[in-house]
């Protein structure tokens, strides 16, 4: 392993404060937990339970123009590595007691997360449309209309 | 919570010119907005498909279906009642419909075909209300006619900007009575007291909510004629149809039959909510002003008309078919419609001549009554798919549930008006 | 835990026993296929839903729906029809139904209620067809005891593996000959000569062919039995009733009024087909036998049964929507259908009584002719949808279209049957 630079030695700190509980260092380095540092979409299916939305990714439209981190994990940094704490704790302690509800489902913290990068990037085109309501509840959201940009059709 | 950004309050549009809660004319709107203009001006142009509405002089709707004729007897549907056409010309076809030319009717009319509510607000001293229930009283030329202060029409223009939009924000709002009451008797009988639509309604139910406004069943209620949305004991026809019957309201006594008969109009806004898409937040607005990309922009297209002539923007995006396997689906579901509508009409004209029969026969109103009774029920079903206008599309189980019933209904009348006792009062001993 | 998941990931497929064409006890599959056998395994236990079968003992159906007693006068259908449940009971279920013990019935019935393909291929010594025709024109107690040379029982299973999978393959295969000749014909009525299932069926459509080779409409041909699907003209309502009318068929006299009627049987096949998910390929295996993992490995979910019992495999994989709100679309489908069928239903039970008192009057079958043909009609269309076994789920709108026919029809023929001329023989001048 390459010597960690200051942040993400902070980060690896937050997320294995967050895994350690209950799970344990095993699941996280076995499973490859760091993968959460990586931006590479093929981290992400150091869980095979995540090849399906690799696959369907990579059949879908985005998948020359965004990786997986750049939809689902926030672009500022310290709440890039928050989420990554957290959805690594969680996606470990899934996978690891296997209790997790199937299909998997995104959550709405992560779905508020995912509208937000759309905007990062289409935001300039949107501009008119979304004035006044990018995440808040009574905002439309991209995936109404466009759920298969990500994954291909869904039904 | 830290990482969603902080929304912004400022006002996002650049505006060359200031519009204000008077400013009905769309023109003036266009300088600052003129991509969605553009589209909003398109409204005038013709377009029709297999069922939708739209050519330059549209087809008196009895000559595809000749048995409107009959079910009209005696009201003013009978003289003259028309596809319909883009919302440009909402005011022009209303002020040359034979129904308001050759028929005494109300201000209320203009409710939903005028750029209005400055007029309301003029009559009424600034107080909307108020001035909606005088305008609604008036006779129609004479609240066509409305000037203000400095002699000006007060109605001039075909629903504008203004009436969807808050002209300081531009966030969408319902302007019109009509809606803005029915809807709280609505929340109300589902429990929730004191609705306020432009308070409460999430932004996806208000690209619905303004085209609820006008897309739906009502009624004049008493005297003064004010425009009503029947909904308090919900949307459902046999709901509406309790709401009439609990007051003993009537549209017209059939020319026929003399049942005393309701007239539905238009309920896009109830049969939609009864279908798949609404239950799954599918808004008005997302099939009849889909989004558009212009350059750099993407914006909403004030073209409003049938999703069916722009398909790749207003279905594909959800459904991944091509464009001819969406319209065959439509096709599906509007034929079938169309053909339990055929069903029922046969139905209902078959009910009519029984009832003649047993009139000429000598049976009178008492004798009658079961007939009648299944003549209203019969006739308000099948109108309510008849004039709801996407011929099932907007809910299809439920527009067929709705015509098997009016089915049922008129043959129940048949045989009533069969059975009726006839020259009554002449036969001895019974 | 993930190690053994990682390691599950590699090898699904390990061989420890042959299996062979004439391998029809599942449990020796079972030792190759654990989980899938399992799975199958699992199809024993009770389970309903509201209008889903599976109890353990399934209750007479007219015991809801009283009205079926009426509509099955004179047939075996009277006597004992009772809610389905899980494969397992499927052979013990038929022959223990008072159907089975009380009138005679031929060999075909076991086409679809046994592993049953060794048997036709002894008989017909290496003929499949031939023996399937053979069996078909047998008694029933004779076929299911057929024994092959050395005495073993040739007919002792359910449906079993090697029904729907290729031995050698495992491959998904159609090995019934009524659905082999059904499918044949339709895809000639549609243009298509020749048609092999095996050869010529994509995979998704197998998944869906392998329910219809037994979930479908169907009726013994001629003296020898023969279990044919009607579908040469299509396969919706009017045109199966086509089929049987063209060739004079009738299952049946009704006791109460001597029409010849029809008796439709579980026509999900083809009602799904006019359905949407059928439109968007979406196959009968994706709801009943939804993917599920099992450690690393993804298995098809052998324990067949109502898709509602298992709401986030089989139906969250396509619609994001809370369990609650999937059973709540659901509830909406099946509710308007139930509804509408016991409308039906009322309608046909009027026309029931209105035939038998012009009968009483004497109204001979001459007079009565329009009415029983449109007892026909009507019977036909409300069996249609009461004997298929989704309440409508299938094809929602389709299910409300074919109840809203029979109402039409039941409430024509109560009509014709009050118009009948009353003991004419004995009419002067007529
Ligand atoms: C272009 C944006 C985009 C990219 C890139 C992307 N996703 Fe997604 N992802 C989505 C969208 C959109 C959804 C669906 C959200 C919804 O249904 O509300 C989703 C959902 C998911 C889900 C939850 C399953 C579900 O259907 O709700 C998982 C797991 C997931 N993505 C993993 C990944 C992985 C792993 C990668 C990289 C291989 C990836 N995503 C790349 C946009 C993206
Ligand atoms: C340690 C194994 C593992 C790795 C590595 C992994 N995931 Fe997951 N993921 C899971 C599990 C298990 C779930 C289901 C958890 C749940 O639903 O509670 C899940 C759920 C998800 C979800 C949907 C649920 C939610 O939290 O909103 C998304 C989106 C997702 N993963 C994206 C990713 C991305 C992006 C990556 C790579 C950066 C990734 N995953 C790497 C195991 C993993
Ligand atoms: C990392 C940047 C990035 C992110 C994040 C991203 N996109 Fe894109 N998207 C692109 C690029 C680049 C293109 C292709 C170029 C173009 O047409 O603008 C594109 C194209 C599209 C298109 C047109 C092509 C198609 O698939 O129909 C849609 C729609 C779209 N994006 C929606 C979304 C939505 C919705 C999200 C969030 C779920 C999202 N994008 C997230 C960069 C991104
Ligand atoms: C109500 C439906 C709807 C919603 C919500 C929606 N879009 Fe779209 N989007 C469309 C339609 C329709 C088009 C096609 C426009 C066209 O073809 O002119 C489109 C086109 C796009 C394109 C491609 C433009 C092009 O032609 O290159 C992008 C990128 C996009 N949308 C991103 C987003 C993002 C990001 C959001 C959320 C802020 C979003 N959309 C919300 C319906 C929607
Ligand atoms: C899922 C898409 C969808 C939604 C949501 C929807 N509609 Fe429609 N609408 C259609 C289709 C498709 C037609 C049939 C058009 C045709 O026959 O050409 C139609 C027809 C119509 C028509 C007649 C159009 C014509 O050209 O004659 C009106 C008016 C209408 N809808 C209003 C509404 C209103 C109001 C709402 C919301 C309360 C609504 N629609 C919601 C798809 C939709
Ligand atoms: C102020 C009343 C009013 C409002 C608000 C309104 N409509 Fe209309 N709409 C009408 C009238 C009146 C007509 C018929 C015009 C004619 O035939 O002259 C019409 C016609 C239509 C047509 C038929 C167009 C054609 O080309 O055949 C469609 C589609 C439609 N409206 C949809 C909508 C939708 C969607 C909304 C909301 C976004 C909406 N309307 C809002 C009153 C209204
Ligand atoms: C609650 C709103 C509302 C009120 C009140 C209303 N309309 Fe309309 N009108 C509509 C809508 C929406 C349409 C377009 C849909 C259609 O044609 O069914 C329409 C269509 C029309 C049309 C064109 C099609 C046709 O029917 O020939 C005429 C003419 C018309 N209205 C006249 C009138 C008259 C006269 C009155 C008063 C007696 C009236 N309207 C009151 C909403 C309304
Ligand atoms: C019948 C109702 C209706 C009328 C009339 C109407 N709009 Fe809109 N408008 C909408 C809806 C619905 C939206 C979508 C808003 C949303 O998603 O929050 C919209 C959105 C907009 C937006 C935001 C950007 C976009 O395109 O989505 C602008 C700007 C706008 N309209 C301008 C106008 C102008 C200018 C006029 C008059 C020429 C006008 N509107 C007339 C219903 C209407
Ligand atoms: C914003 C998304 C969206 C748009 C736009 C949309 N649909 Fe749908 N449609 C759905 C959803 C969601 C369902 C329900 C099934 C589901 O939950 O997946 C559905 C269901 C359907 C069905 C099957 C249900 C039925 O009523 O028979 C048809 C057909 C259909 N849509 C056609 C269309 C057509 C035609 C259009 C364009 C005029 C359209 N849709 C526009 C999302 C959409
Ligand atoms: C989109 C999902 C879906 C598809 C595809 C589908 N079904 Fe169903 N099926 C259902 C639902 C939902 C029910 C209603 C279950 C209930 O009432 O509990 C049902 C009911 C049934 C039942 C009665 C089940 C019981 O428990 O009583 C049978 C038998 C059946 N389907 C067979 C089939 C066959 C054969 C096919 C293909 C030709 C098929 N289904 C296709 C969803 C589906
Ligand atoms: C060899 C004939 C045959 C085949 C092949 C077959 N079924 Fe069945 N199925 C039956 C019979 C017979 C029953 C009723 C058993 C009983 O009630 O004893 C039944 C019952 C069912 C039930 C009701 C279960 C319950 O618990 O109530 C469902 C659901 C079902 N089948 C679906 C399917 C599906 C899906 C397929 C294809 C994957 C399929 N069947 C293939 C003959 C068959
Ligand atoms: C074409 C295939 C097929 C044939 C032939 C067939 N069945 Fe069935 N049978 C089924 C299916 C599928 C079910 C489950 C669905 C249902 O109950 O409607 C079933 C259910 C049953 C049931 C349980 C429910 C009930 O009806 O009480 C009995 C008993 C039964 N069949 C007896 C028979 C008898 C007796 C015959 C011959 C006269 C026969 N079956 C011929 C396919 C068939
Ligand atoms: C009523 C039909 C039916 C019966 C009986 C049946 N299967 Fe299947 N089986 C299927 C279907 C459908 C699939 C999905 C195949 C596909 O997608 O190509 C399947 C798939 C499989 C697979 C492939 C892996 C998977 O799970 O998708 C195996 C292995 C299998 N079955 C074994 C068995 C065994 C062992 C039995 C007997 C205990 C059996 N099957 C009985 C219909 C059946
Ligand atoms: C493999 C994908 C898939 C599965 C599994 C599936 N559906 Fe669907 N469903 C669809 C598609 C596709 C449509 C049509 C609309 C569209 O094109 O988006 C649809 C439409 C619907 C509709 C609206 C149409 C109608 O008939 O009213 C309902 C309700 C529905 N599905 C319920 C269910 C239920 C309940 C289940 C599980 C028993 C289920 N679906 C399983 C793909 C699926
Ligand atoms: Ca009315
Ligand atoms: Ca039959």
């Amino acid at each position: 392993m390459r010597v960690l630079s200051a942040r993400k030695l902070v980060a690896l700190v937050a997320i294995a404060l967050g895994t350690g509980l209950g799970v344990g260092l095993f699941t996280f380095t076995y499973a490859r937990g760091l993968s959460y540092f990586s931006t590479d979409p093929r981290a992400c299916i150091n869980c095979h339970i995540m090849n399906d939305e690799y696959d369907s990714w990579g059949k879908a439209s985005h998948h020359a123009a965004a990786g997986c981190v750049d939809c689902h994990l926030p672009r500022d940094t310290i709440p890039k590595y928050i989420a990554k704490a957290e959805n690594g704790y969680r996606h470990s302690r899934g996978f690891t007691f296997q209790d997790f509800h199937e299909p998997i489902q995104i959550k709405p913290k992560n779905s508020r997360i995912l509208q937000n990068n759309c905007l990062k990037c289409h935001g300039d085109l949107m501009h008119d449309i979304v004035e006044g309501s990018t995440t808040d509840v009574t905002s439309v959201t991209c995936v109404h209309c466009h759920a298969s940009v990500g994954h291909g059709p869904t039904r | 919570n830290i990482f969603e950004r902080k929304q912004e309050a400022k006002n996002p549009y650049l505006r060359v010119v200031d519009v204000t809660e008077d400013t009905v004319d769309p023109a003036v709107w266009g300088s600052n907005w003129p991509r969605q203009h553009d589209g909003y001006k398109q409204t005038v142009q013709a377009s029709s498909t297999n069922f939708g509405g739209g050519d330059a002089h549209p087809a008196e709707k009895a000559e595809k279906e000749p048995w409107l004729t009959r079910m009209f007897a005696g009201y003013a549907f009978a003289i003259d009642y028309r596809d319909r056409r883009g919302h440009a010309h909402m005011l022009f076809d209303q002020e040359q419909t034979r129904r308001v030319t050759e028929k005494p009717q109300p201000g209320a009319c203009l409710h939903c075909h005028a750029s209005i509510i400055p007029a309301y607000r003029f009559v009424g001293k600034g107080d909307v209300m108020k001035g909606f229930e005088e305008v609604c009283a008036m006779p129609y030329q004479k609240a066509h006619e409305l000037v203000d202060d400095k002699g000006n029409k007060l109605i001039s223009h075909p629903v504008g900007c203004v009436d969807c939009h808050d002209p300081k924000t531009m966030e969408l709002r319902v302007t019109r009575p009509g809606f803005l009451v029915g809807i709280k008797s609505l929340k109300e009988h589902q429990g929730t007291k004191d609705y306020d639509v432009n308070r409460d309604a999430t932004r996806q139910e208000m690209r619905s909510f303004v085209c609820g406004q006008c897309h739906v069943e009502y009624y004049f209620k008493g005297d003064r004629k004010t425009v009503t949305y029947p909904w308090s004991n919900g949307l459902k026809v046999e709901e509406i149809e309790k709401y009439y019957d609990d007051m003993g309201f009537t549209d017209w006594k059939h020319k026929e039959t003399g049942a005393p008969v309701l007239k539905a109009q238009h309920p896009e806004f109830e049969m939609w909510n009864q279908g798949i898409h609404a239950r799954s937040g599918v808004s008005c607005a997302d099939c009849h002003m889909p989004y558009k990309r212009e350059g750099a922009l993407k914006i909403s297209d004030h073209w409003v008309r049938s999703p069916l002539l722009n398909k790749s923007r207003a279905c594909q995006q959800c459904h991944h078919y091509p464009e001819e396997e969406i319209q065959a689906r439509a096709d599906v579901i509007q034929e079938r419609t169309h053909a339990l509508m055929r069903r029922s009409a046969a139905a209902l004209v078959d009910m009519l001549d029984a009832i003649n029969d047993a009139r000429k026969a000598g049976a009178g109103d008492e004798q009658l009554k079961a007939a009648l009774a299944f003549h209203r029920k019969a006739q308000w079903r099948l109108d309510f798919v008849a004039a709801e206008n996407s011929m099932g599309f907007h809910a299809p189980q439920e527009a067929a549930r709705i015509l098997a019933e009016a089915v049922d209904y008129a043959r129940q009348g048949q045989i009533a008006a069969k059975a009726a006792p006839r020259a009554p009062a002449t036969q001895p001993g019974k």
